[in-house]
């Protein structure tokens, strides 16, 4: 039996994030804890059971990926142990993985930079939004 | 050596589970389908401390490569005490197959409740592939000598 | 006491302040920072994905080396901190990527996390004790109502970190009162400030920043203290009304002790 | 040379899809003593049994192998059935090739050779089987109930009436438990303490039953039908027979600063004290850790002002012995501690509280006199939000992962209770789901939507954070919208997970029963034996077996009760024959098995010893068979391997062991 | 000797005792054998010398059957054996009149044959207040050893010089113990799994199964041996296979663990000279190290380790923990 490219695409990203999303009981709480649910267009939750209906097309087109500030209120809240900060930047490493998946680009960042700019910023966006 | 067709090989192991807490776990994990593999064979004693130093030399003689006992946890045995004195003679008994050179990975004792079905099924998947990484039991084989 | 010092690369540039307070306090308060040789920059992020080994392997090669040392790894920037814990944890726990990382290393004998790594504050607090620094403050912050805070990687995720309960955290409370001031717990001081998403999204930062700061005011700070260099970034950009001035820990440590314009280590 | 029949069960196809029946049937039929093999869908089925009976019969089987499910699901079916059949019920063995084998395997042909093995073993052992005869021990006509809540109050009244005496052993200073502090009862609303005050008066006056408050079990030996407990009566130091029940000491006791636990310690009381006004028996008893004159030496004012000279600081703990044939945990629960879910804020305020706390403040005898008002500044709330399943289903290092049961309907009666009382006050459940299986129960859920328009929204709170205003922030989701709410709140109620007593461990240990990992006893069987452990004359009733609401508690009160009396019933108890036997030919008199048996079940005498060659007086070892359980410990003791164990005996298992490995 | 031979004489005379069990002079001057003499008269073949190696307290057994008190010399080791007797049963301790004999260490002649002394047809200066140094009359001529050179392999981890139970004492006595009793032990335990192996099938596959370490055993005094039990299936004889009988040896020292007071009895009469104290005394050293020090026949009060417990004993992967390292 072999699978469909969002089936292989689903698994990778359980392999990826060392999650298992049917652990999930959809109570919500990822949701309700997440500081930046309102700059998202697919909610943390549902990023958990998009894994589990091999919805990778949608979710790798999600604005989401980028507005996780990976600061694990989920990962720390979650009941179920499901880690969905971990499935977020999972689906995020499927996308970068990909030719050109880069989210910042070199020759963009001398406009995003001002004098007081730590290099914790900048190596910490670097990894979060390029391979 | 016994192999399957596909020339893998399958270790002989006996487990001697008592009736009231690791025969239950064990009936818990067929009950709830927590596959192990079939290499593994099961006996009923009443109490991990009816098992005799006897019974597992046995198993080994007539060829078993492995052997685990399994009872109750310390505290929560049936008979109230049949697992200490199960659990000194059989750490005393290892220790001397340990001693006289047989890898001490071949005996096991595990505690599983009657709740633990799958920790029994976890347990038994863990020692089928320690006894696999093992293989035959070629030194108490020798001591057999078996030819 | 000596330690394994690993300052991360902001300590030695943007937040050159949390670094120098911090090592003037150690000599106030009796203990070494050995800066690791040739530290490598951590990251900034730990990298979540399981499969990530090459970007884990200069916080490996930090406590292969404090290992050597036979010294405690201490770190005093939040991310270095958060990075550098996780990582040892998964050397120490999680065979597939430890393994993978010896491998890749090739060390004289592989490294299974045996390091322990201690934020500056835990120093504070489990191997100085709140109490002894209390007796070494020489200029007690008297009537300064300080607001801790912490932050998101500090405290998450708790079960790793093990820093302090990441719902309700004591220990910056404990050491501002150590100190001689006092602490104004509001409920906003372990969100996070919007992080990374500065460089991209100003928005994100300005809404969480003037959320803390509210929060923060509303119960009266006067001031906020961090261990972030990220977090100092956003709360300083930030324009909210209620805004306060915002310090690292260590300088407020080290005027405490009064070695604020002390000579240099 | 025994005659042995093997049966082998299909289970339907529990057991024939993944075993060869035919196959197993046909390779049994080569093994040593077997004289007849045959197959049948159903074992255990009515036909089946007739099959085996007809075999011993036509056959002359001396033996019987039964391959099909586990022992100890049918091993007593197929016994009854040989015994009517006239063999020796002892005769027969169960291969067990459904639970240890088709049930775990997948591949057909490895799944038939280690059902044949397993037969193959079995058939071995029945080769060395005797016949054994079961003896018999009396039965002790009374009861040991532990714990004194609604689930033991229950259980002791129904034994009682039977005509059984019963004890009590209740730990707190009073019988009541769990449901002497709620405020109303769902799903009927009725006051809790005016349907549970009669049944503790009840208990308390019947002829039949004696309580033992302020005590606990200390040790438990012997076996089912004939248990000894010793029960530690921890000093009151007030006396129980003149004890008036005036109250005065308490009024007068200068120590009123001790956390009051009956009101979950949202107020104090004083060191000398009856939880509450309804105890039984309405005997206070002095708090030694807060006691100034336990303390410091002085005081003695309530001393000075009883009237009945009742005081006694002198008074020790004390143990007394009893027998009983049966014995019932009722040892119920507690909430789990909220310490490691504090995003909730319980520990940062004082207006965020359990449901627990929140019984306790709607209760007239409350901290608040049954005010609904916040424990901050006493002000009356506008806006209530409730959060459900807080460390319920739970797979994280926090909780626990069961579902509490009870939570959803409480809530739902707590929201309804406040919309009715203060139609002001806006309500907001955070819920996952609603669970509301139970006769009147979701109708119940229903009205608190419908009629009272509690604002239920599905999801869960992330956050809740107070602010300086003294108000909560509640920062939730609402998954049916797809939004995050934040809202103001002026109280949140926390329904935190249940959990058993924390005493039920070492309780289960005295008592040999087994525990789960979460603590809840286990049943013999999850559904045909849900009432009683697996160690025979220990029986469960309440939360100590699993989540349970106050009706279903009393119907399992009920069950374990009629258990206990159908055991209580019986003169005397047919014994396990499968005892140690020693052969004096072989014993050396060392005693090692007396010092290993847990029942002191071997003593040893000087017999005449008689044998070739022998004729001597010898210090031999002697079972005493009503005593011994057969654990078989003095088995793997005894150097000589004179003692035996009959029905798992040296020869027995050996031959099991070779059989397997051949 | 002398004084020894008086005294039991005068005991036998008086009635204090019904006989004496002691060793008889053997048919060499270093075979020595265990004897119950019955008259004052036959007393004159007694002899007490450093070959008199033999652990009486097993005879005891027999003896505690016969009517009246049987007098019996023990020198320290072996009075560890005979209380341990007392807690089996074995023994009655009212028939017994003990004689604790002085030892200063007994004599092994294979250490001399080993030295080269061969055709030996005297020896002297074994007795107990004898010199430093023992002399040999040979075919061959005069030869020379010292005492200690000659000491059996036990006498070096001598267990003290008290005896453990008596009626009377006769003689001095001297701990000779020179080296760590589990020092043997310990280097077999350093040894890789499979160096153990070859070391203990090498030994192993001297045994002719002749049964005598079973028949010196005072802890092997089952009045029905397990191995001609059938309950077990192992008194087969014809089918003894080689396992049996390396498994014999373990099963053995399994079989008397906890009640061995390594007397050492069974190296000493080995006739292959195996090592068979080996086995024993690795589970005296895990019962100390894991239970607690123990010594058989020490206290007849005292538990034996293996009908003994507490809940925090340590769990049988210990084995594993303390070998894989």
């Amino acid at each position: 039996m072999s699978l469909t490219m969002a089936e292989k695409q689903a698994e990778q990203i359980r392999q990826i994030s060392g999650s298992d999303p049917y652990k999930c009981m959809k109570c919500g709480k990822c949701s309700a804890s997440c500081p930046s649910f309102n700059e998202m267009d697919i909610k943390p939750h549902q990023f958990v059971s998009y894994v589990v209906n091999d919805n990778i097309e949608a979710l790798a087109e999600s604005k989401s990926l980028w507005k996780c500030l990976g600061c694990f209120a989920c990962v720390e809240r979650c009941p179920r142990d499901v880690q969905p900060g971990r499935v977020v930047d999972a689906a995020r490493q499927l996308v970068e993985r990909q030719r050109g998946g880069d989210h910042l680009h070199a020759e963009d960042i001398p406009a995003l930079l001002d004098d007081d700019v730590p290099q914790q910023l900048l190596v910490s966006a670097f990894r979060r939004y390029r391979r | 050596m016994p192999m399957t067709e596909n020339g893998e090989f399958r270790p002989l192991i006996v487990a001697f589970c008592c009736n009231w807490c690791s025969y239950a776990g064990a009936d818990l994990a067929g009950s709830s389908r927590l596959s192990y593999p079939a290499d593994v064979k099961i006996i009923r004693v009443p109490c991990s401390g009816r098992v005799n130093p006897m019974f597992i030399l046995r198993a080994f003689e007539r060829g078993a490569d492995g052997v685990i006992i399994c009872g109750c946890h310390p505290g929560d045995c049936h008979y109230t005490s049949g697992n200490y004195f199960a659990r000194r003679r059989m750490t005393l008994l290892f220790s001397m197959l340990d001693y006289i050179g047989v890898e001490n990975g071949r005996t096991r004792v595990e505690w599983v409740s009657a709740a633990e079905g799958a920790k029994f099924s976890a347990t038994m998947n863990e020692f089928v592939e320690k006894i696999k990484s093992l293989g035959e039991n070629v030194r108490l084989g020798d001591l057999r000598c078996k030819d | 006491m000596k330690y394994s010092y690993y300052p991360g690369c902001t300590l030695k540039n943007k937040a050159q302040d949390l670094d120098l307070y911090a090592r003037r306090a150690a000599v106030a308060l009796g203990f070494e920072l050995v800066e690791i040789p040739e530290w490598q920059c951590c990251g900034g992020v730990y990298p979540l994905g399981t499969d990530e080994i090459a970007s884990k392997l200069s916080s490996v090669r930090a406590l292969n080396y404090a290992k050597e040392q036979g010294q405690d790894l201490i770190t005093l920037c939040s991310a270095c901190h958060h990075v550098l814990k996780r990582v040892n944890d998964d050397m120490k726990n999680v065979a597939d990527i430890s393994d993978r990382a010896n491998n890749y290393m090739q060390l004289d004998a592989p490294y299974k996390g045996e390091t322990t790594v201690v934020h500056f504050l835990e120093v504070l607090r489990d191997r100085i004790g709140f109490d002894e620094l209390k007796k070494k403050v020489v200029n007690p912050l008297t009537g300064k109502k300080i607001g801790a805070y912490y932050g998101c990687l500090a405290l998450r995720p708790g079960k790793v970190l093990e820093f302090d309960d990441p719902e309700n955290p004591q220990i910056m409370e404990d050491f501002i009162r150590a100190l001689g001031a006092e602490p104004v717990i509001y409920p906003y001081r372990n969100e996070c400030c919007g992080a990374y998403t500065a460089l991209e999204d100003k928005n994100i930062p300005a809404k969480r920043t003037k959320m803390i700061f509210d929060s923060a005011d509303g119960f009266g700070a006067d001031m906020l203290i961090t261990a972030c260099p990220l977090c100092m970034y956003n709360l300083n950009k930030s324009e909210a009304d209620s805004k306060v001035p915002v310090y690292y820990f260590t300088e407020l440590l080290a005027e405490a002790l009064g070695v604020k314009e002390g000579v240099e280590q | 040379m025994q005659r042995i029949g093997v049966f082998v069960c299909h289970c339907g196809t529990n057991i024939a899809a993944t075993v060869d029946v035919k196959k197993v049937v046909e390779l049994v039929r080569f093994e040593p003593g077997v004289v007849h093999a045959e197959d049948y869908p159903y074992m255990c089925s009515e036909v089946g049994q007739q099959k085996i009976a007809e075999a011993i019969k036509e056959k002359q089987l001396t033996g019987v192998v039964v391959c099909s499910c586990s022992p100890r699901m049918h091993e007593a079916t197929f016994r009854n059935c040989a015994e009517k059949a006239g063999l020796n019920p002892y005769m027969v063995e169960v291969a067990n090739i459904r639970e240890h084998c088709s049930w775990i395997h997948k591949d057909m042909e490895e799944a038939t050779k280690k059902a044949v093995i397993l037969a193959r073993a079995a058939i071995a052992k029945v080769n060395l089987n005797t016949p054994l005869q079961a003896g018999e021990s009396p039965v002790v006509k009374r009861a040991l109930v532990i714990g004194g809540g609604i689930a033991g109050i229950q259980t002791a009244i129904d034994i009682a009436e039977a005509g059984y005496k019963v004890d009590i052993v209740e730990k707190t200073p009073s019988i009541g438990g769990r449901m002497s502090q709620l405020d109303k009862t769902f799903p009927t609303l009725d006051c809790s303490s005016c349907i549970l005050t009669p049944k503790m008066v009840e208990v308390s006056t019947h002829p039949n039953i004696t309580i033992h408050t302020y005590s606990e079990v200390d040790k438990v030996s012997g076996f089912v039908g004939n248990f000894t407990v010793d029960i530690k009566k921890k000093a009151r130091s007030v006396d129980l027979d003149k004890c008036t029940g005036c109250g005065v000491c308490q009024q007068k006791c200068p120590m009123k600063k001790v956390p009051n636990e009956f009101n979950r310690e949202l107020n104090t009381r004083s060191a000398i004290y009856t939880p509450f006004a309804q105890a039984v028996p309405n005997v206070p008893v002095i708090d030694r850790e807060h006691c100034l004159m336990f303390k410091t030496g002085k005081c003695g004012v309530c001393s000075k002002v009883c009237q009945a000279g009742a005081v006694d600081y002198e008074q020790q703990d004390e143990i007394i012995t009893e027998k009983y044939g049966a014995i019932v945990v009722a040892t119920g629960f507690d909430i789990i501690k909220l310490d490691k879910y504090d995003e909730y804020a319980y520990s940062q305020s004082p207006d965020v509280i359990t449901s627990l706390e929140l019984e306790r403040i709607m209760n007239a005898a409350g901290p608040t006199n049954g005010h609904l008002e916040r424990m901050s500044d006493h002000k009356p709330p506008k806006n209530m939000v409730f959060i459900q399943c807080v460390g319920s289903r739970c797979a994280d290092h926090r909780g626990k992962s069961y579902c509490s049961k009870i939570c959803c309907m409480y809530t739902a009666k707590h929201a309804m209770l406040i919309r009715d009382k203060y139609p002001d006050v806006n309500v907001t459940v955070f819920y996952i789901d609603v669970r509301t299986p139970g006769k009147n129960f979701d109708e119940f859920y229903r009205r608190a939507v419908e009629q009272y328009h509690v604002n239920y929204i599905k999801g869960q709170v992330g956050k809740v954070a107070p602010q300086p205003d003294g108000s909560l922030l509640v920062q939730g989701v609402d998954l049916i919208d797809n939004k995050q709410i934040v809202m103001n709140a002026d109280m949140v109620v926390l329904a935190a997970a249940i959990e058993p007593n924390p005493d039920i461990r070492k309780i289960a240990t005295m008592l040999t029963a087994s525990i789960d990992t979460n603590n809840f006893l286990t049943e013999a069987h999850a559904k045909l034996r849900p009432v009683e452990s697996p160690t025979a004359g220990i029986f469960l009733s309440g939360v100590t077996q699993g989540p349970k609401d106050i009706p279903e508690t009393v119907s399992q009160a009920g069950a374990a009760a009629v258990k206990v009396i159908g055991l209580l019933a019986k003169d005397k108890l047919k014994t396990n024959p499968c005892t140690a036997k020693c052969d004096v030919m072989m014993c050396n008199g060392c005693s090692t098995c007396a010092n290993v048996c847990p029942y002191g079940a071997i003593t040893y005498e000087d017999q005449e010893v008689r044998g070739p060659g022998v004729r001597e007086v010898r210090r031999v070892a002697q079972v005493n068979v009503a005593l011994c359980q057969g654990c078989g410990a003095c088995t793997g003791a005894c150097p000589s391997g004179a003692m035996d164990l009959q029905g798992f005996s040296n020869r027995q298992l050996i031959s099991e062991v070779d059989a397997i490995c051949r | 000797m002398q004084g020894l031979i008086d005294r039991l004489s005068a005991l036998l005379s008086d009635g204090t005792v019904a006989r004496v069990l002691g060793w008889k002079k053997g048919d060499m001057p270093y075979n020595p054998e265990p004897h119950m003499f019955e008259t004052a008269e036959s007393l004159k073949d007694f002899v007490y010398d450093g070959f008199c190696g033999a652990n009486l307290s097993k005879m005891m057994i027999e003896a505690s059957k016969l009517e009246g008190k049987t007098a019996v010399c023990l020198k320290p080791c072996d009075s560890y054996s005979f209380n341990q007797l007392i807690r089996e049963h074995r023994v009655d301790r009212e028939n017994a009149y003990i004689i604790g004999v002085g030892c200063r260490g007994k004599l092994d002649i294979d250490k001399a044959r080993a030295n080269g002394i061969k055709g030996i047809e005297e020896v002297s200066g074994t007795e107990l207040d004898g010199p430093d140094s023992v002399s040999f009359k040979t075919i061959y001529g005069d030869k020379e050893m010292s005492y200690s050179d000659l000491l059996l392999g036990r006498c070096h981890v001598c267990k003290g010089k008290e005896h453990m139970i008596y009626d009377e004492l006769w003689g001095e006595s001297k701990d000779t113990a020179d080296s760590e009793r589990f020092d043997e032990v310990k280097a077999l335990e350093a040894m890789s799994p499979a160096e153990r192996f070859e070391f203990f099938k090498k030994e192993l596959s001297k045994c002719i199964r002749c049964n005598a370490c079973r028949n010196v055993c005072p802890a092997c005094s089952c009045r029905k041996c397990a191995f001609d039990n059938n309950n077990f299936d192992s008194q087969q004889k014809a089918n003894v296979d080689s396992f049996e009988e390396k498994m014999f040896h373990i099963i053995r020292a399994f079989h008397v663990a906890g009640r061995c007071t390594d007397c050492g009895e069974c190296s000493r009469v080995c006739p292959e000279g195996i090592p068979l104290h080996l086995f024993n005394r690795k589970f005296i050293k895990d019962i100390d190290e894991l239970y607690g020090e123990f010594q058989a026949g020490k206290d007849p009060e005292a538990q034996s380790p293996l009908t003994d417990y507490t809940f925090e004993d340590c769990e049988p992967g210990i084995v594993a923990e303390r070998s894989n390292g």
